[in-house]
């Protein structure tokens, strides 16, 4: 397989793309999501051919030299490489499956060109992050992905809501992208190159401070992308976008961008270990928050969001505890639950005539069983039931965790088993409300289209088996995924503390079932208590944000034109132009039209010659 | 410094002089205003043919690619002497394409439309001057004729207060040439006492020998002059009057070209002829060009009108190219040059995409506007490409120049390479506030609701494919920059 | 030798300065006029008194040629004040004040 | 005998124009201002110009203020009242006298710095003929211009002068 074909896997997309976006709105509606799809699934049939390319060391192949400039240099090349292997399958597979299902959930709306081009360009976009072989090459797909995800976020545009929100996303992760730019720059100005693979192997040259100082504005540029603690607010709002968007960018692809980024700058990030700490810290934390604040979601889709982010901040704990194949593994079985119970939410929402509001749903187990069964798995998968996939890589991630040690990981790992009761106890509450107790819908929903229905059961098998792909050694398994990564093997713990982990792990789920059974098995009513709206509204960030940070920027903003521009720079050139008026007019009124006062005048000037020359001839 | 390339055929001066040619025939056919304008846009094209072919000529050149000297005011020493090099050439091409988007996008002009067409032409004229000329009083002479047709374009076919912006344009400029003129001449008259020969030739300027302190002084008088052009921080103000005031030819001229003469000039003339002063102020103005990105950046963020927005971002961009200047080494130099050229066409692109949202919707207030998508899809398909251009989407025009600067500046000093970065989210902050009350939202009733005429797709088409050409694949542009750069920093001088 | 240069010139001084501050003194238009020929013979004494200093004759004939100068001016500002005068009523230079800033 | 003579011209002259500016009436000041030019016309003839002396009388004397006379009868001046005879107020005299007062110390005192000026003034009589020939030979040119520049002054007068009922009718027609 000649490694040129590489290259056609980010291409098809973006033919896909630029095609719906020059003559998608001549094209019929069939074909242009018939187009958008083959393309997609083309280049995740590329992928899996082009598999043994990325064993061992990967094959790096360069298409043109982008940027060349003195001592600069940016090409259009692709690193595939096991870690982007695995990434690109996980990425193009999902994709085809979310393609399909837009395909019959946008099925009667009226500008499908534009939404099928962004969604192609957005895959494109992803690919160039996932396959990029320099680190330029990749911020230009992390922007690609940031302005993509704007403009479907904010497709419906025609409420302008969806366009803030749109536009809140794209500002908050541009903040994101703008540490990661400065990282660039940093790696540029001390490697002089932008090579990935050459970084990482020059990586230890660089002096500790230093380290720290890239680590942390990589776990900046990630914390933007993945919505982690300091810029997640984005993400709630983003559910504003169509339901494929959703499961697409906000729990397959575009929130996994920035644990990639720190799996491929691994050996740059485990070098200096506060960079770590941080990066487990800035995760265990949002996975704590997340979690909270899913307890109190109304909508359906909200509910899914911060369980992303708190599922993300299980990764990032993982790549700051030092596993890259823990972090991984639970990316791949997160993204493909995630996926499900996205395209489940679609479903749900359109069986209940497209009501959100998990509290004026319900009873819908009977009105379609199909969909029950299959958002159960997905439930199960997320709550982290034993023997599911989600249990399995949660549980390497907290074993790792807890293997690290000392008082610092202690409590992280404690934070990790506690948001995992929490996350049981929502998963649960999410089940209970919409598909038990009465029918509490207004409308008359209608059943979603066979194509909706027909992807959910692969992602739903993947979710449940993908266990298997990295099983710990005491379920008798050999960790394929590690082997795959190259990366060591987990160190084995006593096995008796991994039995008892396990068992702990067990309590908090069983715990967090019962307690959500308990409460909303039976329709509880309207629960409308003072500390749900404060976890409803991610604990009013928001209103932090708007307080700390855009009041004063609008101020300063509203200063420096009011003050700098108008009053200081035009004033006081205003200024010299009013003093000028001001003292020509006392020169006119010297011509006060009194002829004896020109007479005296003239007589000054005589005197003043007469003076002159007497002085001139005293000399 | 005999050329080493002898044009058989004065193609330099026939591209200076062609506008001119097209300006007598506009004022001879005035009365119909048809003839006028295929006249003028056949001028344009004319130009941007010959330098088109100019340009494929010279692809391996190196030094001088075409150059011109004749005797002009002998008894002072004046001659008449055009050169093009790697850099005045890829700015005279940018200059013929922005004039042919300017004569499109104005040929519904109503308002006495054949003196409209002469003073665009002769504001070519002016510009292609400045890029060509390499004497400094030819050059001062063209730098003061850019300036006339832009004061009337202002001052008579402006919007509401255009006299006030047409006025101030001119008085700041002309302020800063003032002292130009000054240093021109002392500077000429130092040399012609040294070595005997009065000469305003400007690589015969380069020998005279300058203690510190007049050197200084004069390099002072050079860069008022240019720093007022390139609005740099403290003498910015006219650009966003002159800019909501001009029509959207002048608007695209003001913003594409005229901002460009004055980074040119500094990189021509006042760095080479004065390199020790150059060196000393380099903190100094890279100081200037950071203040007036964030400076620009927060205004542009809270104003109501379309082309006070573009304006400042107008500013902002050029606080980039002349960072890169200041950064002082070739990464950073190619990146600014680059920068000036993409901006040229992004901005131009936007002024000239404002001036058709004008049309349509009677105003340029983003409270006003909104959902124009919905009514015009190309349009505004088209404006989203350009807005995406001017806040640096990686993959179009601005960014390929901007991660040059930044790059190049970092290397020179890691703190002014890093605060620039931070103007790269408050760009996006205010671009996309742009697109979200112009394009997203609820549409408005509006006078015209007819989607892209077959003229505007013949503006934009080429302009957009300009913007992701230059964005994925910049190395053309690069190729052009690489050696007149290095030249002009080593030695600061001529090929 | 009738008497030193000294003192004709002393003489033409007063007289002009007194036709001066006839001119600035007075409100009177005609006074004003008056002042002006009293300043203009005391040049004329003057240019007598050095024609016959340095016995040429030239100085006599520009005596000749101020006397028909004044006589010219004085015939047109003449018809001036009888003009100002049918205008306003008045000679008092202080109501002649349209001229102004 | 001659320099007797005239210094008592002189005073005469002096005399005659200080109380020609401070009248009242200004027909006394013109009365006052013939007595001045007949002193000085005598001075003209004391220093050779008899031919200056004579016009001194026939033009200035005779043409000019009898100009000026017919000019105060035809305009009836009244004598201007008491109140502004010499200007409204004593003070506002102030600045002109000190200025005039200035004004004579520096003349006076820069006649006196030329040594030269000293010397007296000789006995010395320019005839007509001479006057003539000069007259007509050196400067024939200056008496065409002067000759121009009277008639300008007069048809000047003439237009100043006209009524203005005469020149409104001449607008009307000429409009």
């Amino acid at each position: 397989m000649n490694p040129l074909l590489l290259f056609l896997i980010p291409i098809l997309p973006l033919f896909g793309g630029v095609i719906n976006v020059c003559f998608g709105s001549r094209l019929p509606h069939r074909l242009v999501s018939g187009l958008s799809v083959a393309a997609v699934s083309g280049s995740f049939l590329l992928a899996t051919l082009l598999w043994p390319l990325g064993s061992g060391e990967g094959t790096r192949v360069v298409l043109f030299s982008w940027l060349k400039s003195a001592g600069f240099q940016a090409d259009v090349g692709i690193l595939f490489d096991p870690l982007a292997a695995v990434m690109t399958l996980m990425v193009t597979g999902v994709a085809t499956l979310i393609h399909l299902y837009a395909a019959g959930y946008m099925a009667e709306d009226e500008s499908p060109a534009r939404f099928f081009a962004l969604l192609n360009l957005f895959v494109f976009a992803m690919l160039c992050i996932v396959l990029a072989d320099n680190l330029l090459f990749l911020f230009l797909g992390w922007e690609g992905v940031g302005f993509c995800s704007y403009g479907l976020i904010g497709f419906w545009y025609r409420n302008s809501k969806n366009a803030s929100a749109g536009r809140k996303a794209f500002i908050v992760t541009r903040i994101g992208d703008l540490f990661f730019a400065i990282a660039l720059l940093w790696l540029f100005s001390a490697f002089g190159t932008v090579m990935i693979e050459q970084i990482n192997a020059r990586v230890a040259e660089l002096d500790p401070l230093l380290l720290t100082g890239l680590t942390l504005l990589l776990l900046g540029g990630a914390c933007g992308k993945s919505a982690q603690l300091p810029l997640m607010s984005w993400l709630p709002d983003a559910m504003a976008g169509p339901t494929p968007v959703s499961a697409l960018i906000h729990a397959a692809t575009m929130v996994t961008a920035g644990v990639y980024l720190l799996c491929r700058m691994f050996p740059l990030v485990s070098l200096s270990p506060t960079g770590m700490a941080a990066i487990a810290l800035v995760g265990a934390l949002t996975a704590l928050y997340a979690a909270s604040c899913a307890l109190a979601q109304r909508e359906i889709k909200r509910v899914l969001a911060y369980s992303t982010m708190s599922q993300i901040g299980y990764m990032f704990l993982a790549v700051g505890v030092g596993t890259v194949s823990g972090a991984m593994f639970h990316l791949l079985t997160h993204a493909f639950f995630k996926a499900l119970l996205f395209m489940g939410a679609g479903c749900v929402i359109h069986l209940a005539g497209g009501e959100n509001d998990i509290y004026r749903m319900g009873g819908l187990k009977e009105k379609s069983p199909q969909v029950f069964w299959l958002f159960l798995v997905g439930i199960l998968c997320l709550a982290g039931t034993p023997l599911t996939g989600g249990f399995f890589s949660k549980d390497a991630i907290l074993l790792t965790a807890f293997a690290a040690g000392d008082g610092f990981y202690a409590t992280l790992w404690g934070i990790g088993v506690l948001t995992a009761g929490l996350t049981s106890f929502y998963s649960f509450r999410l089940l209970y409300l919409v598909f038990f107790g009465t029918a509490r819908q207004a409308g008359q929903g209608h059943a979603p289209s066979p194509l909706m229905l027909w992807t959910l059961p692969p992602l739903a098998l993947l979710g449940l088996c993908t266990g298997l792909l990295n099983l710990p050694h005491l379920f008798g398994g050999h960790e394929w995924l590690t082997l795959w990564l190259g990366q060591p093997m987990a160190e084995m713990l006593p096995v008796g503390t991994e039995i008892g982990l396990l068992f702990l792990m067990l309590i908090f789920f069983v715990g967090g079932w019962v307690i959500a059974h308990v409460r909303y098995r039976t329709f509880p009513g309207d629960e409308q208590a003072g500390w749900r709206s404060f976890l409803l509204s991610g604990w009013q960030a928001d209103r932090v944000y708007e307080l700390i940070l855009l009041r004063p920027y609008r101020a300063i903003c509203r200063f420096c034109w009011q003050g700098g521009d108008k009053a200081l720079i035009d004033g006081v050139m205003e200024g010299l132009a009013r003093l000028c008026l001001h003292w020509g007019d006392y020169v006119r009124r010297l011509s006060n039209g009194q002829v004896a006062f020109y007479l005296q005048g003239f007589a000054w000037g005589l005197l003043l010659i007469v003076g002159w020359f007497l002085l001139a001839s005293v000399k | 410094m005999t050329p080493d390339v002898a044009t058989p055929f004065p193609l330099l001066s026939l591209l200076l002089w062609l506008p001119l040619g097209g300006t007598l025939l506009c004022l001879l056919l005035r009365h119909s205003s048809n003839l006028c304008r295929w006249i003028s846009l056949l001028t344009t094209l004319t130009v941007l043919v010959v330098a088109l072919g100019m340009a494929v000529s010279s692809i391996g050149g190196s030094g001088w690619l075409f150059y011109e000297d004749a005797a002009w005011i002998e008894p002072f020493g004046i001659r008449y002497t055009l050169g093009m090099d790697g850099i005045s050439l890829l700015l005279v091409l940018l200059t013929a394409l922005l004039q042919v988007a300017a004569i499109l996008i104005s040929w519904r002009q109503k308002q006495r439309p054949a003196l409209f067409y002469a003073l665009v032409l002769v504001m070519e004229t002016g510009i292609i001057g400045v890029f060509l000329s390499l004497d400094l009083i030819l050059f001062y002479l063209f730098w003061e004729l850019m300036l006339i047709p832009m004061f009337f374009l202002i001052g008579v076919w402006g919007h509401e207060n255009r006299v006030y912006a047409a006025v101030k344009f001119f008085f700041f400029t002309l302020a800063g040439s003032l002292f130009l003129l000054l240093a021109i001449i002392w500077l000429y008259l130092l040399h012609g006492g040294q070595t005997g020969d009065y000469s305003f030739a400007l690589d015969a300027l380069r020998q005279t020998v300058l203690t510190p302190g007049q050197e200084m002084i004069l390099y002072i008088g050079f860069m008022l002059a240019f720093i007022v052009k390139v609005p740099l921080f403290p003498f910015h103000t006219w650009l966003p009057d002159a800019h909501t005031e001009a029509p959207p030819a002048g608007s695209v001229d003001l913003a594409g070209l005229l901002l460009k003469t004055g980074v040119y000039g500094m990189i021509r003339f006042a760095f080479p002829l004065f390199p020790a002063a150059a060196q000393k102020s380099l903190p100094f103005l890279a100081i200037l060009a950071l203040v007036g990105i964030f400076y620009a950046a927060w205004i542009a963020y809270v104003q109501t009108d379309m082309k006070r927005v573009i304006a400042y971002s107008s500013v902002a961009h050029l606080g980039f190219v002349i960072l890169g200047l200041a950064a002082w080494n070739q990464l950073a130099w190619e990146g600014s040059l680059l920068l000036m050229i993409n901006h040229g066409i992004t901005t131009g692109g936007l002024f000239v995409m404002i001036a058709m949202i004008q049309d349509r919707s009677g105003t340029r207030e983003l409270g006003k506007l909104g959902g124009l998508w919905t009514v015009f899809p190309n349009l505004s398909a088209f404006f989203l490409l350009f807005c995406l251009s001017s806040l640096g989407l990686p993959g179009l025009a601005n960014f390929a120049g901007e991660i040059l600067v930044l790059l190049g500046a970092f290397k020179a000093d890691p703190l002014w390479g890093g605060m620039a970065v931070a103007g790269v989210v408050f760009s996006a902050a205010y671009m996309l506030r742009v697109v979200q009350s112009a394009l997203w939202g609820e549409s408005k009733k509006l006078a015209r609701n007819d989607d892209l005429a077959v003229r505007e797709w013949l503006i934009l088409v080429p302009l957009a494919a300009l913007v992701v050409l230059l964005g994925v694949y910049p190395a053309p542009v690069l190729e052009f920059l690489r050696e007149p750069v290095s030249l002009l920093l080593e030695t600061g001088g001529m090929p | 030798m009738i008497v030193p240069l000294e003192h004709v010139l002393y003489l033409s001084a007063i007289l002009f300065l007194l036709g001066l501050g006839c001119v600035l003194a007075r409100r009177n238009l005609i006074m004003i006029l008056i002042g002006v020929e009293i300043m203009l013979n005391a040049v004329g004494l003057t240019l007598v008194g050095a024609s016959a200093f340095w016995q040429q004759i030239d100085g006599q004939i520009m005596v000749v040629f101020l006397m028909a100068m004044t006589s010219a001016e004085v015939s047109i500002s003449l018809a001036m004040v009888v003009y100002l005068n049918r205008r306003k009523g008045t000679v008092d230079v202080r109501a002649f004040d349209e001229l102004r800033g | 005998m001659a320099t007797v003579l005239f210094y008592l011209l002189g005073l005469v002259t002096v005399i005659a124009t200080l109380l020609a500016i401070t009248r009242r009436n200004p027909v006394h000041a013109v009365i006052y201002l013939v007595n001045s030019f007949f002193a000085l016309a005598l001075l003209f003839y004391l220093l050779g110009a008899p031919l200056v002396a004579a016009w001194e009388v026939i033009i200035y004397a005779g043409a000019i203020m009898v100009l000026f006379l017919f000019i105060i009868m035809m305009l009836e001046l009244a004598p201007t009242p008491e109140a502004d005879r010499m200007g409204p107020t004593w003070w506002q005299w102030l600045p002109v006298l000190l200025l005039a007062l200035a004004l004579v110390g520096c003349t006076l005192m820069l006649i006196g710095v030329d040594a030269g000026v000293a010397q007296g003034v000789p006995r010395w009589y320019a005839t007509p003929r001479d006057f003539g020939f000069a007259l007509f030979g050196k400067y024939a040119l200056a008496v065409e211009v002067v000759s121009f520049q009277l008639l300008f002054a007069a048809v000047g007068a003439f237009y100043v002068g006209k009524p203005e009922r005469k020149r409104r009718q001449k607008k009307e027609e000429g409009a």
